[in-house]
Order: C-alpha cells, then structure tokens, then sequence
C-alpha cells in the first residue's frame, strides 16, 4: 500500500483557553477526495490552517507522503505540494488576477517577467481546466465565484498536489458549484489529493471518497463515504437526528403586502443594477429569488430595506413607501414593519465588537421597550437578549460575549432573532444559512416557515437553489437586474432556474 | 540667594533670555556666589515660580519677559519682603522694580547702519510673530533707516502666528532669501531661534544681517553688520548686585544710559565706517538730550514709518 | 509677478518641497505596507540633531548623514517593535516618537555641546553646498530657458536631487518590483501575503526601515543642507504637513510629488508676498500666514475627494487572539 | 473565554508597563549625569505630596481630560480629531468674549454661559472639517491639522488687533473682571474644612471636567446616541443598515468633541490666566490624542491618564524649580510612558497572559 498523501498525528491546538484541536489523527490517501465535516466551531478550519502552515499546532506531526514534514508555516506547506483554498479568500482586492496569483511565486526581482511568465502558465493551466478569468480584472471587480477560480489557479500554479478547499460552495451557484467538481474529479484523476470542508452533506455524498466528521475539536468518525449515508452523517456530526429537509405545509397566500412596481436602482459608480422590475410578495407566502450572485439581488434587498436609494414605487399594505430622501432609510423602513436580515451578517448585520446584548438592539435602538427616559434601557435589552438566546438555542447563551466570538451559524441565529422576534409585516432575508452548518440551518428554516405561517410575507435571497427550492411558495429568478420569470416552487426544478438564471428566458412567467 | 526666571522661549535662545542668563552668570562669577533659575514650560508655572521662589527665600526675583506682568501683579503683594524685578513692562507694586528697554531706540541706530551699509537702499525686518513688542522694534529700524536714508525701503515679515515660529530656522531662510529677491541686502531678524536662520542666509547669500539682544557678531564674523543690544544682562546684573536692597520703582533702559545700543567687536569692526560711527553718534546724542524722538509703538499702537 | 519674482518663488519652493517630499515618500512606504506613521516629524527631528551634531564634531557631512540616518532607523525600529511585533497602536507609538524626539534631542544637545540643545554652527564641509548643473553660469543670461536652468535647477544640494530622483525611484520599487508587490499586499491583505508564504512581519519591517532611511535624508537636508546646524523643534510641524500631503496624494509617489509642491508652492508664496495691500486695505499677515492652510483645504474640498488608505493600514496582523 | 481576569488587564498590565517607563527613565537620567531617585522622589513629593502639588496636577490634569475627551468622543465615531489644539483656542476666545462684554453678576453664571461660549466656538471650529469629511469626503486628518494653523492665525491677529488693550505689550486681553473669576479648590474646600492650597490654579472647572467624564461616559455607553456613535464607528455598512446616518453622525460626534476641546478654556482661560493670552493651550491639544489613546478612549481612562499626565507635567515643573535638569528630560519621560502604556503594552500582556494561562490550567 502506498503511503498516504497526509498523516496527521496527534495535531492538538489551543486559541488561549479554547481548544480547537484535541489529539488529532488522520489519513488521507493520494488521488482521493476526503471530506471534512463538522458544526460550526468544531474545528475544521483550524485543522487545516495547521497542515497548510497558517496557524502552529501546538502538539503533534505533519507527515507527507510518508515523510515527516515540518510546516512552520505557509511557505513550507506550498513546498511540500500544498495549497488551499481559504473559507475566506486571501486575495488582495485591487490588485489584478495576475498579480494575485504571482504574489508570493515570483521569479526573479522584476514584476515584468514574472507577470509575463504567469500570464502564459495561466492560458495553459486555464484551457486545461477549464478555469477562465480574464488575468487583467481586478479582484474587486469579479465575482466571488471567479474569484474562488484565483485561489485555484493560485494553487495549481504553486504546482500543489494537496489541494484543501475550505467551504468552497458556500458562495456559489449551483452551476458553478458543479463547474468546480468536474475539475475536482479531473484533478482527482491526475492524481492529486483533495481535502474538501463543508457543511452540505449532498456535496460529501456525491463528491468524496471518503469522510471524517469533527466534533467540539475532536475527531470523532472517519467512514468510506460509500457505507454511510446522509442522515448517519448528521446524526455523528450534532449528536442528534437532524431534520433534512424543510417541513412545511402548503401556503395560503392573502392580500398582497409588498407591491413592486418598476423599480430600478443604480449605484455610486453609475451603474444600472436593478432595472424596473415588478413584483408582489403576498402574505403568508414565501417568495424566493434566485439567481447568480450579482445579479442585482443584493441592490434590491438594500432598496428595500432602506440602504440605497432608487427609483420606481414600491407598497407596503397599500402604503407608499419612499425610494430616495426623507423616509428612505432603514430607520424609516423598520418604523414600517419591514425586517432586514442581510445577505452579510459580519459586515452588515452585526457589530462584531459589541456585545450580543447590544447587537440586539441594532436597529431597533429606538425601539421604546429599549429606553429608560434619556439613557437606553441596557438591563431590558440584555432580558430580552436572554430571552431571544433562549428561544433560538444561541451557544452560548452569554449576552455579554462580543458578536465576533461565536461562531458563523450562532452568529446568523442572533441576526434571525432579532429580526423574525420583531414580528414583522414583510422579512427580506438573504442568504439566510450561508456557512451554517445543518443543525442551526434546520432551526432558521423552521423560524421562517413559522413567520410564513403567521401570515407574514417573506422575500428570500439566496444563491442555493436547493434551499429556494425547499423553503420558498414561489420563485423569481433575476438576471443582470431584471426578473427572468416567476414559477410556483412545486412547479419548477433546478434545471428551468438554472437555465432563467443563465439568462435563457422561459415561456412567459 | 536671587532666583532669575527664564520665559518660555528657553535661556538659550541666543538672545533674551540668553543675555539675561549672561548677566546673571556674570553676577555669579564675579561674587562667588549661586542663583536659583527655572525655564518655563507653561504659562501656569508664571505664577507658581513666582510663589515658590518667593517662598523658598529667594530674593530679589528677577523675571525675563513681559508676560510676567499679570503673574506679578497677582504676587507681588503677597510676599510684601521680596524684591522683585520685571524686565520688559512695567508692575505698579512697591516691591517691584520694573525695567523696560527702548528698543525702538537701538532699533533706530541699526536702522541707520542698515541704511547706510545698504547699497540697493532695500533693507529688511524679519521679526518672529505679529505681537507688539516685535513691532516696536520694527518701527524703530524703519524710523532709523528713513532717517539716514529717506528714500529707502524697508520689507518688513513676521514668521508665523504659533510658537514654532520662534524656532523656524528654515523659515527665517526662506524669508532672508525672498527678501533679498525683493531687494534686500541688509536684514535685521528680531525672531529668537528663527534668526538663526536669517543670518545664516544672509552670510550664505552674501548679504549683511543684523543681530538681536546678544552680541550675534560672532555667529558669522564679518557678515553680521551689527547686533542691536538690549542689555538686558545689565539689568539681571544690577538687580542681583543690589540685593536685597535694591530700590524698586520704574526704570528705563535707554539709549542714554546704555540700556540699548549696537554692538562693535573685532568681528565687525571692518564693516563699520567712520562715517556710520558719526551719524549714529551724533543720532544716539540727539536721542538722547531728546531733540530726536524715536516713535514708541508702544505708545499708541501705531507707525508712522512702517505698516503692519 | 514677474518671470524673475516667479523663478524665484519656484526656486524656494523646491526648498521648502524638498523635506516634505522626503518625509512623504517615507510615510508612503510605511503606509502602503500598512503600518501608519505619525512619527514622521519626530524622525525628521531626531536626524536633524544627529546629522548636524556629527557633522560639527566630525567635519563630516557625510558622515553627519550616517548618523541622522542611522538615528532615524533606530526610531523606525521602535516603531517597527511597537507596531509590528508587539502589534501595538501605531498612532500612539507614533505620538510617542514625536515626544521622544523633541525631548531626547536637546537632551543629547545640551549634554554633549553645552548650547542650549543647539548643535554648533556647521562650517564648510560639516555641510552640503549646493551643487551647480554644468554651464549654469554660461547659460544663466539665455532668456526664461536661462534662468530656469541656472536659478531654478541648478544650484541644489545633492539631497534636493535626491529627493526628486526618489520620486521615479519608489514609483519604479512600488510598482515595477516583486519587493513592491508584496509591499502593497501587505498593507491591503496581510493575510494574502502570509497564506502566499511570505513574512508578513518581515516585509513590514523592511518597509518601516525605508521609512526611517528617508525620514533620516529629510532630517538631514533640514540640518545641514538648508541650515547650518540643529535648533531645538526644527522641523517646525513639517512632519505633519508631509503627512497630509501623504493622504492628499493618496497614497501614490508622483502624486506626492505633485502634493508636496502645492505645499512647497503655497508657502513661499505666503512667504514672499507676506504685505499685500489692496488699495487702502492691507490683508493681515496672519491672513496670509493662513493662506497656505486655508488653501489646502479648499482644494482638498474642492478637488480631491476621498482618499481611502491602504485596507489593512493601522491594523495590527493579528492571526490569533 | 477570557485569558486573563480583567483586573490584570486594566490594572496589572499599566502598571507594569509604567514601571518599565520608569526605569528606563532613570537610566535617562543617569545618562545625563544626574540622581533618578532624587529627581522621582522630588517629583512625587511636589506633584502629590502637598495639596499646592495636587492644585497644579489637577489643573493640567483638567486641561488634559478636556481634551482627551474630545478626541475620544470623535474616536468613538473612528474620526480622528487632531484639531483639539485649534478647537481649544476658539473655546479661548469664546471664553474671553463672553467675560469681557458681558457683565456678570455671578460666577456660576458666568461659568455656565463660559462653558458655552467655550462649547459653540470650539464646536463651530470643528463644523467645518466635520462638514468637508461628511459631504465631501475630505480627510479629518489633514483638515484638522490645517484647523490647527488657522486657528493660531485667527487667534494671532484677533489679540493683537482687536481684543489687546491698547499700550499693552502683551497680545493678551484686558484681565477679565472679579466678578467672573472661578473659585480655586481653596475656595471651594475651605467651607467644609479642607485646607487646600491657596496658591494653586485648580478650580472649579475640575468639577466641570469631571462632570464631563461623567457625561462622556453616560453619553457613549447609555444613549442612542452613543450607541449610535459607537455602531457607526464600527462598521460604516453596519450603520446604514440600522438607518444611522453617517452624516448626521460625523457632524454630532465632531461637534461634541469640538465643543468638549473649547471647553478647556474655562480651566485655563477662565479659570487660571482670567485673561486670554497667545499660547494659551500649549500643546493640550496634542495631548489629549496620548491621553485618549492610552485611556483606550474610555472616560475613566481617559481621567486616570490625565492625572498621570497632570503629574508628568507638575513633578516636571517641580525638577526644573529645584534642580538643573533640562525641562525637556519630562518630555522624555512622557514619551516613554506614552510608549510603555499605550504601544508596548501587549510586550507586558503576552507573557502574563500565558502565566494566567498556565495558572488556570494548573488548577483545572
Ligand atoms: N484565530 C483564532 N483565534 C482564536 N480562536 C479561534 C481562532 N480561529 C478559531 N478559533 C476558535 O477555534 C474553534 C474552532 O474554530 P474553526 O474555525 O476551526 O471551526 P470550524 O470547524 O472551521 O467552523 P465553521 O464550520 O464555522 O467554519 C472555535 O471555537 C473558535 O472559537
Ligand atoms: N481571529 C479570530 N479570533 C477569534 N476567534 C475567531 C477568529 N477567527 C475566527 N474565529 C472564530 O472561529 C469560529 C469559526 O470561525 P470561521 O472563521 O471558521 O468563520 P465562521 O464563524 O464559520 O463564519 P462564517 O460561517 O460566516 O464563515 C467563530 O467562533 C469565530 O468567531
Ligand atoms: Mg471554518
Ligand atoms: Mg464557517
């Protein structure tokens, strides 16, 4: 039997007094894929941050390919063959494809040459894989799928043969998410080892060879992805049987509670991003929109909600609702019973330096039950934080913990809470279980479907087609800012939105 | 043992509070015996330098600088036995002698120097800030200039309106070299450490300056026309060889009794002419028996010869 | 104004350009590598005294530029120590050089020379003289080419030429370089930098010591080029001014250079035209002390816009808490 | 989830790092050939010692927490707002305006109507950078700084010009009337029985300053507003969410902290000269950024390192009365407790902490 391509013996590693690896023992065989998975926390991330030299375990040994390797940090781990794709990609924003993937593998003083170099290895790498950028875009500018692309290509060009991808799906769409796999499977049969992270089990299902399932910093299973099955899987990852799909009954949709008629939007650099579009969400339904990101999805979810400016009208219950000046801001929005859940919980939804109790209150500051005479009602507001922590089984249930120290899916859930606890006539949500792992996705659906069921409406964002699919009455797909067309969610599959998200129009919607 | 207080330019300004440093060395030099000093670094310390030395037994307490005046005033009848001294504005206590220069009258005479040695008939005045005292000086040279040479131009700039304008060298250059593009090949700096810079321009561009309070001959033998002097180390001198005995009241520091006047040393003797000598002698005894009357600035806030 | 009057204005305003452009260009390595400097002026200063006081003792101009240099670079890896190592607040680190500078130069002055935290007057060879292009004295009666040869370009010290060939030279390290690649990363992502493999800690001290370097060449200029010996606080706040010209050139070297001479320009114009009269009124000279100020911020208002720094500037890299 | 109890964190680690301060302060001085421990001792002695040392102490101390405030304030809104030096001086001449040409009957009048005047021409020099950073994206920073100049041009010929008494050598106001003159801490402490010292300039805007701190801190941690300022200074995405307006909230912050900064004046102005003079802030300005930075923006640092400063600058004036050492050996040491507390404290923190660590787990 040939060596493994890794062996990792006994990595344990502790952030001060947290342990994120306890004694950590893995093999993974050349020419596989192995999946990783595990809750939010349990310690993915780190372990691989280890193998690839980001963070120093604090115990234990790194074997490769049969020889002990030491990786005191990244430079080491790209000589020995390895490359990563971060959960959070490191590239750097206003530089260009090329010099992002330069940067580091050099040759020679002089940018030129090397920048020429890069741009011929890449048309090589870029027909082989079928991985395409235009070299000349800068970071900023492209999608986070073509930006996912980079942090690929910059590995291939590091002549990686360990390749581990950390959540790499999370922020693509379904079409892109299988682009990625065919490459997978062809770097797979080159030959190269894949270590793959995520929280999708249909992906580990589908995709690996074999799983290792982490659990509060431990190692808990290692199985052949064949003898075993989804259901297993969640159930040795959260310790519990976990629901897989969204339980909801029909909707009884009623009057119409948000109207949107010809409404267009266009951003600082004057660009035209949603482009007069009509839409109705009635109450007691769900209405998704798919479709690939930057779309103009985003820009529709901040007018709405109060963050931008546009043109066009828009109804709440009959009641007009102003796009631009006095009363268009998301302070007047909340006044009007719209919720806001945003698609970026880190950089929008919460202040990652305050306390949870305060993030409670963001946005709602104003709200009366938060004041005390002149000076906020802090003992109120952390009351009604316990209480909100309580409901939505936030770990841990501390107020006083700083939003930035939980972890992505607790993050996510004290975001829902305050937003879904407000009961709110109309609910924009985006990309609502982004890096969140089964057991709290479960729980956010039930809350929506929930809301839907109080006779709520509720406008959904998000990339998965599978969750639009599950949790949605009714789906809107929108392309390069205008709406594609519109089905009922029992009626459609993912391929007729996959090809409306292309932009192939439909039968009339 | 007497106590001398420094403003807060520092007492090596090479100037003010350098020459009273100057007079108070000498005092000890010559008796043998030891004086109490402090530099301010704040205008709260004023007055509790004042107290504190007051207190410690200090005695006379002798203070460089006009900004003391309101500080004094507070103090000065607390401590009925001390004796204080207050060089550059007048304290009505009667345990206070009050001693101000006539800078406008030395200022005069450098004038008619400045006029005289300048063979463009363009002189300059580089004063440190805006503020009254510095104009009194600019008026005086302006009047001396005009008098030796009615037809000539006086360019006269201040450095700038915060304390770094006391310690811009590089500023004083640039100033002394746009002065000298205006014509200018005799500049008076009355501007603390900024004239540094003013005369080293000058000696560098070949021009000739005009030095302030201390004797600055030396800075740049043969290229500092003169120094105006105000002998405020005179002043520091007397007060603490009187003692405690000395006689308090209001004392002039003029042209007449030496108080000011321009300096003459080996470093610049070559640069002044016979003939210079006369007319300033024959000026400072005018002055003096008062059949000239320099304008005081100070005494109504205006200048006949030069506007601000 | 006339063509002399203007030669003459641009002439001090190379001058006065040349510190600021020094002291800027320095802050622009620092701050693009994402360590921001506060403490330029207190560098400025600190090699202002040890050039000068080096110079006196050892005749040396040269030598004089070592020292300040090398006095610069000791602040700079305070800084770097501070900041990078220590992962500290940059701001406050910055302010502390500043007070370090004012307080240890006189110190070190007046223990080592007794003048009241002077240095002694240089004297030829304790400093830079200026430096005449060939045939300046030839070409100097040739109309308007003449002057601006022989008045404006000739007849800097080599520090002045320095200065401007840094210009083209941080443009050509920053942008032409691999070390400027990384260099730029590093203020933007650290962590991109880092994940690529290369010394995120190393590069930013390469960066904070190219700081110090021409922080001390600025200093050095101050002492013994423009002047002739160290006064107490001579750089008078220059460091500050090359810090906002810093953000006004956001962050780019020609645009530095561009900022720097508005700087340069603004001030010798105040300088040379300090008593204005218009008919009976005569603008105050406080007013046109101002003039330079008030002008900076009506352009920054007016023209300029927003300057976003460099990402990851005045963040320490912190990869565990 | 802490490594460290907190008190090591608030206390145990400044103090540590200004022993450190000290120390390489005492080889500073040695190196200039004199004794540390006489000149700490004589510094101790004459900034705390006495109440005369407590009565200057304090009054810089409240220089320094007005200032210090005002750049906290600004900070909490990630502004940064160097122009406290500018903003103070205006606050001078609002002080001067309303002393001079009102007639007061009544101190506590005058300090009320002071303050204000104070607060509306320091908070008006700030609108300006406020309003320029807010619409037109225009750096704080620079325009601050640019403040800072105008201002001392303003100033300049404001007390040469108009408000200097004719025939006056100092471009200085007239002396403010006796009516508006603040009572010192002697004063205010005689009636219950506190002997303080008579001679010393603190006074009642001590009380005003600390009332400050109070209203910093009710203002930032229990108001919307402070909420507001706090969440905008944190994430500007963030505050667009929530529908707060990055406008309005540059604008309050920077006028409070402008009006915070002009409020020095009652202290130094009103409270100590009773005149305006040129230099009246000295530098407090600047200082506040080190008090503010090394209070970590908090109004209870922001207290404790304006009285640390109080005592720099007091024991400093106390070792050039006494002794020959050069006034500039105090900035020094200011400089290496600006470093040692505010930029090299995680050189203290890091070993500690694996102590505590190593603690905790040896008891666990
Ligand atoms: N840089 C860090 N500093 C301190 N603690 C950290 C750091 N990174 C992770 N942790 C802690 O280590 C633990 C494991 O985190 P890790 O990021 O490895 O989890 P994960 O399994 O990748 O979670 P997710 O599914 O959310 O990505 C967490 O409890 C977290 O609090
Ligand atoms: N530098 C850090 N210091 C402390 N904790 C950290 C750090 N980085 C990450 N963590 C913690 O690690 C845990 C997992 O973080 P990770 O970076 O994997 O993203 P995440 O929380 O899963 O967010 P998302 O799901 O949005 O990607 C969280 O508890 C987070 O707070
Ligand atoms: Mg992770
Ligand atoms: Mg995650």
């Amino acid at each position: 039997m040939t060596a493994p391509a890794i062996e990792l013996k006994g990595i344990s590693k502790a952030f001060g007094p947290v342990q994120a690896n306890k004694d950590i023992s893995i093999r993974v065989a050349p020419g596989t894929i192995h999946g990783i998975i595990g809750e939010n926390g349990a310690g993915k991330s780190t372990l691989m941050s280890i193998l690839y030299g980001f963070y120093k375990a604090d115990k234990g040994e790194v074997w490769i390919h049969g020889k002990r390797t030491e990786i005191p940090d990244s430079q080491a781990a790209i000589s020995a063959g390895i490359g990563m794709v971060f959960q959070h990609f490191k590239l750097v924003e206003n530089f260009t494809v090329l010099e992002n993937i330069i940067l580091g593998a050099e040759d020679g003083g002089l940018l030129k040459p090397s920048l020429s170099k890069a741009r011929k290895s890449l048309k090589d790498l870029a027909a082989e894989y079928e991985l395409n950028v235009d070299p000349d875009a800068r970071i900023d500018e492209i999608g986070v799928g073509m930006q996912q692309r980079v942090e690929i290509l910059k590995a291939l060009y590091r002549q990686a043969d360990i390749l581990i991808l950390d959540e790499p799906t999370g922020v693509l769409t379904p079409a892109e998410a299988d682009q990625l796999f065919r490459i997978l499977d062809r770097l797979r049969a080159e030959g190269k080892t894949i270590i793959l992270i995520t929280h999708k089990l249909r992906e580990i299902m589908e995709y690996t060879d074999t799983v290792s399932v982490m659990r509060r910093g431990e190692m808990t299973a290692t199985v052949k992805t064949a003898e075993t099955s989804p259901e297993h899987l969640a159930e040795l990852m959260v310790g519990r049987k976990v629901l897989l799909r969204v339980d909801k009954v029909p909707a009884t949709p009623g009057k119409p509670i948000l109207e949107i008629e010809n409404l267009s939007v266009v951003d600082e650099a004057g660009v035209a991003r949603v482009k007069n579009i009509d839409l109705t969400v009635r109450a007691g339904e769900i209405l998704g929109i798919a479709g690939v990101a930057g779309n103009g999805q985003s820009e529709l979810m901040e007018v709405l909600g109060g963050m931008r400016e546009g043109q066009g009208s828009i109804r709440l219950n009959g009641a007009p609702l102003p796009l631009s000046g006095a009363g268009s801001d998301a302070r007047a929005r909340r006044a009007a019973h719209v919720a806001h859940v945003p698609e970026d919980r880190q950089r929008e939804g919460l202040i990652m330096d305050f306390h949870a109790w305060e993030n409670v209150a963001f946005g709602y500051h104003h709200a009366p039950e938060y004041q005390r005479g002149l000076l906020m009602n802090n003992a109120a507001l952390r009351a009604d934080t316990e209480a909100k922590m309580a409901k939505f089984d936030v770990r841990p249930p501390d107020p006083w913990l700083a939003a930035k120290n939980f972890s992505g899916g607790n993050q996510q859930k004290i975001v829902v809470a305050r937003e879904i606890e407000r009961n709110p006539e109309l609910l924009l949500i985006g990309q609502p279980t982004r890096g969140v792992d089964i057991g709290a996705i479960e729980f956010i659906h039930k809350q929506i479907v929930e809301l839907r069921d109080q006779g709520k409406a509720i406008l959904l964002v998000s990339v998965e087609l599978e969750e639009i699919l599950s949790l949605a009455d009714r789906v809107a797909v929108m392309f390069d800012g205008m709406i594609m067309g519109e089905r009922p969610a029992d009626q459609t599959d993912e391929k007729e939105l996959g090809l409306l998200m292309a932009g192939v129009a439909g039968e009339a919607a | 043992e007497p106590a001398l207080i420094f403003d807060l330019g520092g007492k090596f300004d090479k100037s003010f509070n350098e020459a009273a440093f100057a007079g108070a060395q000498r005092w000890a030099e010559e008796t043998g015996e030891s004086f109490r000093e402090i530099e301010l670094q704040s205008e709260a310390q004023r007055e509790q330098a004042l107290r504190r030395f007051a207190e410690a037994g200090a005695n006379p307490i002798v203070m460089a600088g006009f900004a003391f005046a309101d500080a004094l005033g507070q103090v000065a009848a607390d401590y009925p036995d001390t004796k204080f001294v207050i060089i550059d504005m007048v304290v009505d206590a009667p345990n206070v002698r009050s001693v101000v220069f006539n800078e406008h009258e030395g200022s005069y005479l450098v004038g008619m120097l400045a006029a005289k040695a300048s063979k463009s008939g363009t002189v300059g005045f580089i004063g440190g800030m805006d503020i009254p005292l510095i104009r009194k000086f600019a008026c005086g040279y302006a009047e001396g200039v005009k008098a030796a040479n009615p037809d000539a131009t006086v360019i006269a700039n201040m450095t700038g309106t915060t304390p770094a304008a006391w310690n811009d060298p590089v500023k004083g250059s640039e100033l002394t070299k746009a002065q000298i593009s205006q014509g200018a090949d005799v500049v008076y700096a009355a501007a603390g450490g900024t004239g540094v810079g003013v005369l080293q321009t000058a000696a560098d561009e070949g021009i000739l300056s005009i030095g302030v309070d201390s004797n600055q001959n030396h800075l740049h033998p043969g290229k500092v026309l003169t120094s105006m002097m105000k002998r405020v180390d005179n002043a520091v001198f007397e007060a603490f060889s009187d003692g405690t005995e000395l006689e308090t009241g209001f004392s002039v520091m003029g042209l007449s009794n030496g108080g000011v006047g321009f300096a003459v040393d080996d470093n610049n003797a070559s640069l002044i002419t016979e003939e210079m000598t006369a007319a300033t002698d024959d000026a400072a005894a005018k002055i003096a028996t008062g059949e000239i009357t320099v304008h005081d600035y100070m005494s109504d806030d205006s200048c006949p010869a030069l506007s601000f | 104004m006339d063509f002399l009057t203007l030669i003459q204005v641009l002439d001090s305003t190379v001058r006065l350009a040349t510190p600021l452009l020094l002291a800027c260009l320095a802050g622009l390595f620092s701050e693009r590598a994402g360590i921001f400097d506060i403490g330029l002026e207190g560098k400025m200063l600190m090699a202002a005294f040890f050039s000068a006081a080096v110079a006196a003792t050892t005749g040396n101009v040269w030598l004089g530029l070592l020292a300040g240099i090398a006095s610069s670079l000791v602040l700079s890896g305070l800084h770097g120590l501070a900041s990078i190592t220590f992962r500290g607040n940059q701001l406050i680190s910055g302010v502390a050089i500043n007070f370090l500078a004012a307080g240890m130069t006189v110190l070190i002055a007046q223990d080592w020379f007794q003048q009241g935290g002077r240095t002694p007057s240089l004297f030829s060879g304790g400093r830079f003289e200026p430096i005449n292009l060939p045939f300046a004295d030839a070409l100097a009666n040739v109309p308007v080419l003449g002057p601006i040869y022989s008045e404006l370009l000739s007849g800097h010290s080599v520090l002045v030429y320095l200065a401007f060939l840094a210009v083209p030279a941080t443009a050509w390290v920053l942008f032409g370089t691999r070390f400027g690649l990384r260099l730029r990363a590093v203020g933007e992502n650290p962590a991109a930098v880092d994940t690529a493999g290369v010394s995120v800690v190393g590069l930013r001290y390469a960066a904070v010591m190219i700081c110090g370097l021409l922080c001390g060449i600025a200093g050095a200029y101050l002492a013994t080029a423009l002047q002739a010996g160290f006064v107490k606080d001579m750089t008078a706040g220059r460091g500050f001014i090359a810090l906002a010209a810093l953000i006004f050139a956001k962050w780019r070297p020609w645009h530095a250079l561009g900022a720097c001479l508005l700087f340069g320009l603004l001030q010798a114009v105040a300088l040379r035209f300090q008593n204005i009269e218009i008919g009976t009124f005569v603008i105050p000279v406080q007013m046109m002390d101002a003039l330079p100020y008030i002008l900076t911020v009506v352009i920054l208002a007016g023209f300029v816009g927003k300057a976003v720094p460099p990402k990851a500037g005045g963040e320490p890299y912190v990869k565990e808490r | 989830m802490d490594k460290m109890p907190k008190w090591a964190d608030v206390v145990l680690i400044p103090l540590i790092s200004l022993i450190l301060a000290a120390i390489l302060s005492a080889l500073v001085i040695l190196g200039i050939g004199e004794d540390p421990i006489a000149a700490v001792n004589l510094m101790v002695s004459g900034a705390l010692g006495s109440t005369y040392g407590w009565g200057y102490t304090l009054y810089y101390a409240t220089n320094f927490l007005f200032t210090g405030l005002a750049v906290s304030v600004a900070f909490h809104a990630r502004l940064f707002n160097i122009g406290g030096e500018g903003q103070a001086m205006l606050g001078g001449l609002g002080v001067a305006l309303v002393c001079l040409y009102i007639p007061w009957p009544h101190w506590s009048l005058a300090l009320i109507f002071a303050s204000l005047g104070a607060a509306v021409f320091g908070a008006a020099w700030a609108a300006i950078p406020a309003y320029l950073q807010a619409k037109r994206g225009s750096h704080i920073v620079i325009t601050t700084i640019m403040f800072n100049f105008i201002a001392a041009a303003v100033l300049n010929y404001v007390l040469v010009n108009l408000l200097r008494p004719e025939g006056s050598m100092d471009p200085a106001t007239a002396r403010f009337p006796e009516a508006v003159h603040l009572p010192s801490l002697h004063e205010i402490l005689a009636p219950i029985g506190i002997e303080f010292s008579k001679a010393a300039p603190a006074n009642v805007s001590f009380l005003v300053a600390v009332a400050a701190c109070i209203a910093v801190w009710l203002l930032i941690w229990r108001t919307k507003l402070g909420y507001e300022i706090r969440a905008y200074g944190n994430s500007e995405y963030g505050a667009l969410y929530a529908g707060i307006s990055p406008v309005k909230i540059t604008m309050v912050a920077m006028l409070i902290s402008g009006g915070l900064a002009g409020m020095m004046a009652t202290n130094n102005v009103m409270g100590e000269a009773e005149r305006l003079v040129l230099n009246s802030t000295e530098g407090a300005g600047f200082i506040g950024i080190a008090v503010a930075l090394m209070g970590r923006s908090h109004p209870f640092g922001v207290f404790l390192a304006a009285i640390l400063f109080g005592f720099l600058y007091q024991g400093g004036a106390e070792l050039a009365l006494w002794t020959s050492i050069p006034r500039e050996l105090i900035v020094v040491i200011q400089a290496l407790v600006i470093l040692f507390t505010g930029a090299l404290d995680n050189m203290v923190r890091g070993p500690l902490e694996r102590i505590f660590l190593a603690l905790r787990r040896g008891k666990a």
